[in-house]
């Protein structure tokens, strides 16, 4: 690690050191051009004028990875690919972030039965740090998907390691109005209520066929 | 302060500029050093042999050419130094009072730099002259512009002039009038013509003469820039860049050939 | 004109030798890559700018299509032929599914046709902007991509709008479009054709008369005609060769072997030479421009996206008409039948079914099991000829014994070889990108 | 609108089955005019020369080899086997196209499924890349995926799976891989 971690402890400096840093990481992510697939045209369509990736500062696609910090895996990595991905990820500087985006990096999408070539999701080559589901995903999801990075890299501490991250509970961003037993303002009771919900639901559910 | 102590702080100031943001980038970013991040980027594959090979001697050609448009940048610096100096001083209007004298003492001592050799006694003297007059308000001058018409009027009687009636008379304001041979200003004021020119006029002869030269100097540029250029296009020099695959000609498709003739 | 490398043998001791020697250097134009349209992979073996030979290297997106193609019904298997060409699915859906009708000789209604044309047809345009805009992208300039992708969004929405998915569609399976057009489609579809006509000139700005992309494209990667039919390109890549006033037939699917009702839609091919009014548009061919090289492939495609407004306008005509005559049908059939009784009603039931299914009715149940026997069409999409070669199975279960896809893109790039050979670095981008290959249709 | 020369009169495939027939004589082992798209199956080793006729001979002139695919005919499991109504056999197809007359037409050639019936030999077949260049690609996809081993091709390597892959995927008893490389398979 660099030479002022080892030094840190909490005070204002580090601190706030920290928070621009993040800021500065998380507001200009720069994606490497790594499109597979069809996803890779979904990817070029957030990046053109509609939907636009520059928003976020994450517009400016690199085609090497020395100049890149986040991997949007976009396509099916079948196992001839999988070698380069890896290498890819590699020779990605610190630090570095990987959306797997589509259905096929996830977990092997529509190719998963019958694919003896495919992949079955691409975390099982490089670690993944935020899943883009959809085959091909709407732009809008993707969109989503970097700002689940952005969360991360604001809730990273690399000058004060040992302070307490709160994890960015993902605000209601959709459109969709929660049942009122499980929509709530305060974000942290609302999520206890849903793990409730989820838990209850669980149980009564018929158990599956031995 | 001596030059050197400017030099070494310029220096100093520069260097760390620079360094400075280096090293905050060196301690704040993370170092993860490992043989797979340093391995050769070659679009995802392993690259196939070195890249340190003998390349074709065509290539130095491409190095040569650069080499001598490159040095021929040189000629640019004394153009960028005087043409804009020398223009600004030919176009300045006849200063008038204490402080127009003075920005135009200043950027005529700024064109004819006092380091140069052979100017140091010329300028020292204006300088001086300069301090020593910059103390007179405008009525001494106005009032002086009566007194130099009384000498004339002398002058063309052909009196003769007291030292005092000289210096009135050399004086054009703070730059003083060539004439030291009254004799020869007389013929000169009989005839009816102008007085000998001032130290004023002459100054502004040579900068726009300067100025003329500078621009000829970046002609000579250019012109050897083309001429070089030109040389080698038709040369060929640069010809052999382009694909050796030249666009077949219409006879060329129409060759009705079958597979294995453009196999073979 | 200078030799590429001095002659090897010199006359004089091995010192002089050593200088002259220039070695080879391998470089990988690699899977990941800015202007190789996906995963392909390039070996460049590269005598300083001049390239002596090109290797491709496939199969970095090989997804088993085939192998799946044996395990799952052919309905099950047209959201495989959508991710085959992931830009223009529409007409792989189409190519797929004429080739299983074909087997089993299923006849689909005439307004179905009509759909699948207006469908394939704005699929086609979508194809040919986004290979417009990274064709642009590949020889360096941004523009024509958003403008292209902006054009592309429109289209998008019409197709969400009728199938509701953005890429890939599953919306032309065997039999007819699974729903039919929803209410109103065809008049956004007529404003978007409107504002459409008055942009492709601005394409024409951007790109095709821009001198920088005729320099980098006219004459380059020049593609013979013979090697062109021995490699079987298809497609605007084989067009680009041809010379219809040479006598070549004008080599297009839709009007050599005429399906989904192409023969009765009065539409151009666009084929080179283009240095005369033939085709109506005030641009013309540069004075370097040769037959054959990437300048007339890309200026086929933009004629092409011309001709497919007037065809997709053709059609919006006809399919009011059908469905306006449906619709009265169908008021008709249902007030009648209130009144009917029970074995009258259902008479008119099965005329009113017989109606549908020949001229009004938007699909057809395809049938649950294929014939013995086999099937082999092609259809013309936007990157060429992609054919579907279809085998049933006599014991008649439910899966096909081979599903085979021949892909377009795949005999298109294989040419790549004869005729990058000799071009400087820079120019492959420029070649690649005007043979416009997919990667997902090569692979399969 | 379009004024493309006259289509010229299609020659009816049965025609030139016919045509073929008589002209190759023993090459062609069998013609079938009924089907859907009308083919012959061609002798293996009579292969080159029949695809040498059909392209040189001025009024077939088929010389644009669209596609070549290879079929593997068999039933895995033995209780179906019985009514597939196949014997288990390789096919490689070959669609021809004429440029000049635009007719169409099919070339078989049956192979057994290994060469000599032992496993792990693959069955021979002659190639026709010296013929046409799309033959180059095709056959190597079919040696890659199908396991025919084309005799006389300039490189015969895989060419969409990577070169150390072990098996011929689209086999129908082919077992899918458990792991490649480390990373697993299903």
């Amino acid at each position: 690690m660099s030479w002022l971690d080892s030094r840190s402890e909490e005070n204002v400096l580090t601190t706030t050191l920290d928070q621009a840093i993040n800021w500065a990481r998380e507001s200009s992510l720069w994606p490497m051009t790594f499109g597979l697939a069809c996803c890779a045209i979904e990817m070029m369509a957030t990046g053109a004028s509609r939907y636009d990736l520059d928003r976020f500062g994450a517009g400016a696609f690199r085609a090497t990875p020395r100049q890149a910090d986040l991997m949007i895996v976009a396509g099916t990595v079948n196992f001839k690919m999988a070698s380069r991905v890896r290498r890819l990820y590699n020779q990605m500087p610190d630090p570095k972030f990987v959306i797997a985006m589509g259905a096929c990096t996830c977990g092997g999408g529509p190719y998963y039965k019958y694919g003896y070539n495919v992949v079955k999701g691409v975390d099982l080559v490089v670690p993944v740090d935020v899943y883009v589901p959809g085959c091909p995903p709407r732009p809008e999801a993707l969109l989503e998907g970097l700002m689940r990075i952005q969360d991360k890299i604001r809730a990273m501490r690399q000058f004060t390691p040992n302070t307490p991250v709160t994890p960015p509970i993902p605000a209601r961003t959709g459109w969709t109005l929660l049942p009122p037993d499980l929509s709530d303002p305060d974000p942290r009771r609302a999520l206890e209520k849903q793990m409730a919900f989820a838990k209850r639901t669980k149980e009564e559910a018929v158990p599956a066929k031995p | 302060m001596p030059l050197i102590g400017y030099v070494m702080v310029f220096v100093a100031v520069g260097g760390l500029f620079i360094l400075v943001h280096l090293l905050i980038g060196a301690l704040l970013r993370p170092a993860r050093p490992n043989p797979e991040k340093q391995s050769i980027y070659e679009c995802g594959e392993e690259s196939v042999g070195t890249a340190w090979i003998q390349f074709d001697v065509r290539y130095y050609v491409v190095a040569l050419l650069f080499v001598i448009f490159d040095v021929e940048v040189i000629f640019f610096f004394p153009w960028a130094e005087v043409f804009g100096k020398a223009n600004a001083v030919a176009n300045t209007p006849r200063p008038h009072n204490a402080a127009e004298y003075r920005a135009y003492a200043t950027r005529v001592i700024d064109l004819a730099n006092p380091h140069v050799s052979g100017l140091n006694e010329r300028t020292d003297g204006l300088m001086k002259h300069f301090a020593q007059m910059a103390q007179l308000d405008d009525e001494t001058l106005t009032d002086m512009r009566q007194q130099q018409e009384q000498v004339a009027q002398k002058i063309r009687t052909g009196q003769p002039l007291t030292p005092e009636d000289e210096a009135i008379w050399r004086y054009d304001g703070y730059l003083l009038r060539g004439a030291t041979d009254f004799h020869e200003e007389r013929q000169r004021l009989e005839t009816g013509n102008q007085p000998s020119p001032s130290q004023f006029d002459s100054i502004q002869q040579t900068s726009h003469n300067l100025a003329l030269t500078a621009l000829v100097e970046l002609a000579v540029f250019f012109g050897v820039l083309l001429v070089g250029f030109a040389y080698l296009w038709r040369r060929g020099d640069l010809e052999w860049v382009r694909a050796i695959q030249p666009p077949p000609t219409r006879e060329a498709l129409k060759s009705t050939g079958g597979y294995d003739e453009l196999a073979r | 004109m200078a030799i590429v490398s001095p002659p090897r043998q010199p006359n004089t001791p091995t010192l002089i030798e050593f200088d002259v020697r220039t070695d080879e250097m391998l470089v990988n134009m690699g899977p990941q890559h800015p202007s190789t349209h996906g995963v392909l992979r390039l070996l460049l073996a590269t005598d300083g700018e001049v390239i002596r030979e090109v290797t491709p290297h496939l199969g970095y997106l090989h997804r088993c299509a085939e192998k799946i193609g044996e395990n799952v019904t052919p309905i099950q298997f047209i959201p495989y032929t959508d991710r085959m060409d992931y830009l223009s699915a529409m007409n792989m859906n189409l190519g797929y599914s004429l080739a299983v009708e074909k087997l089993c000789s299923l006849k689909v209604p005439q307004k179905a046709d009509v759909i699948r044309v207006i469908i394939a047809e704005l699929n086609r345009i979508a194809s040919h902007l986004v290979g417009m805009g990274t064709y642009g992208l590949d020889l360096g300039t941004f523009s024509p991509f958003l403008y292209a992708f902006r054009e592309r969004e429109m289209i998008l929405d019409l197709f969400e709008a009728a199938c509701g998915a953005r890429l890939t569609y599953s919306y032309l399976t065997i039999g007819g479009p699974h729903d039919d057009l929803p209410l109103g489609w065809v008049g956004q579809c007529r404003t978007f054709l409107n504002y459409f006509k008055k942009r492709v000139p601005e394409y024409h700005a951007l790109l095709t008369t821009n001198h920088i992309f005729i320099s980098r494209t006219a004459g380059v990667g020049v593609l013979p005609k013979q090697v062109a039919l021995s490699h079987a390109c298809s497609g605007p890549v084989l067009r680009g060769s041809l010379d219809r006033r040479a006598g070549d037939p004008e080599w297009d699917l839709r009007k050599l072997e005429p399906y989904c009702g192409y023969e009765t839609y009065s539409f151009q091919v666009a084929q080179p030479p283009f240095d005369d009014e033939h085709f109506g548009i005030p641009y013309r061919k540069p004075n370097e421009a040769v037959i054959g090289d990437c300048w007339h492939r890309f200026f086929v495609r933009m004629i092409e996206v011309v001709q497919s407004i007037a065809i997709i306008e053709q059609a919006l005509g006809r399919y009011e008409k059908l469905q306006d005559e449906f619709l009265a049908a169908r008021e008709k059939h249902l007030a009648e039948q209130a009144k009917r009784s029970p074995e009258e009603r259902k008479k008119a039931e099965v005329a009113y079914n017989e109606l549908l299914k020949t001229r009004l009715g938007h699909r057809v149940e395809p049938p649950r099991h294929l014939p013995a026997g086999e099937a082999y069409l092609e259809t013309e999409c936007p990157r060429g000829a992609m054919g579907f070669y279809v085998v049933g199975r006599a014991d008649k279960p439910v899966v096909p014994l081979r599903v085979r896809a021949k892909s377009s893109s795949f005999l298109n790039l294989s040419v790549i070889r004869e005729i990058a050979r000799g071009c400087l670095i820079a120019d492959i981008p420029a070649i690649i990108g005007s043979l416009d290959i997919v990667m997902g249709e090569i692979d399969r | 609108m379009s004024n493309s020369p006259p289509a010229l009169p299609l020659l009816p495939t049965v025609e030139i089955l016919h045509q073929l027939r008589e002209r190759c004589g023993e090459a062609v082992l069998s013609v079938h005019p009924e089907a859907l798209d009308p083919f012959a199956i061609v002798r293996p080793s009579a292969l080159p020369e029949v695809m040498a006729f059909l392209r040189n001979e001025p009024d077939l002139a088929f010389d644009l080899l669209h596609n070549i695919s290879g079929v593997d005919y068999l039933e895995p499991d033995p209780k179906k086997a019985a009514k597939a109504g196949f014997e288990p056999h390789l096919e490689v197809v070959y669609h021809l196209q004429s440029f000049q007359h635009r007719h169409r037409i099919t070339i078989k050639v049956i192979l057994p499924r290994w060469k000599d019936d032992q496993v792990g030999q693959l069955p021979e077949a002659p190639t026709v890349s010296h013929l046409f260049g799309s033959a180059d690609w095709h056959e190597r996809e079919v040696f890659d995926l199908l396991g025919v081993n084309f005799v006389g091709h300039p490189d015969l390597r895989r060419i969409l799976l990577s070169e150390d892959w072990v098996g011929h995927p689209l086999r129908k008893d082919y077992e899918y891989p458990l792991e490649y490389h480390g990373i697993r398979g299903r």
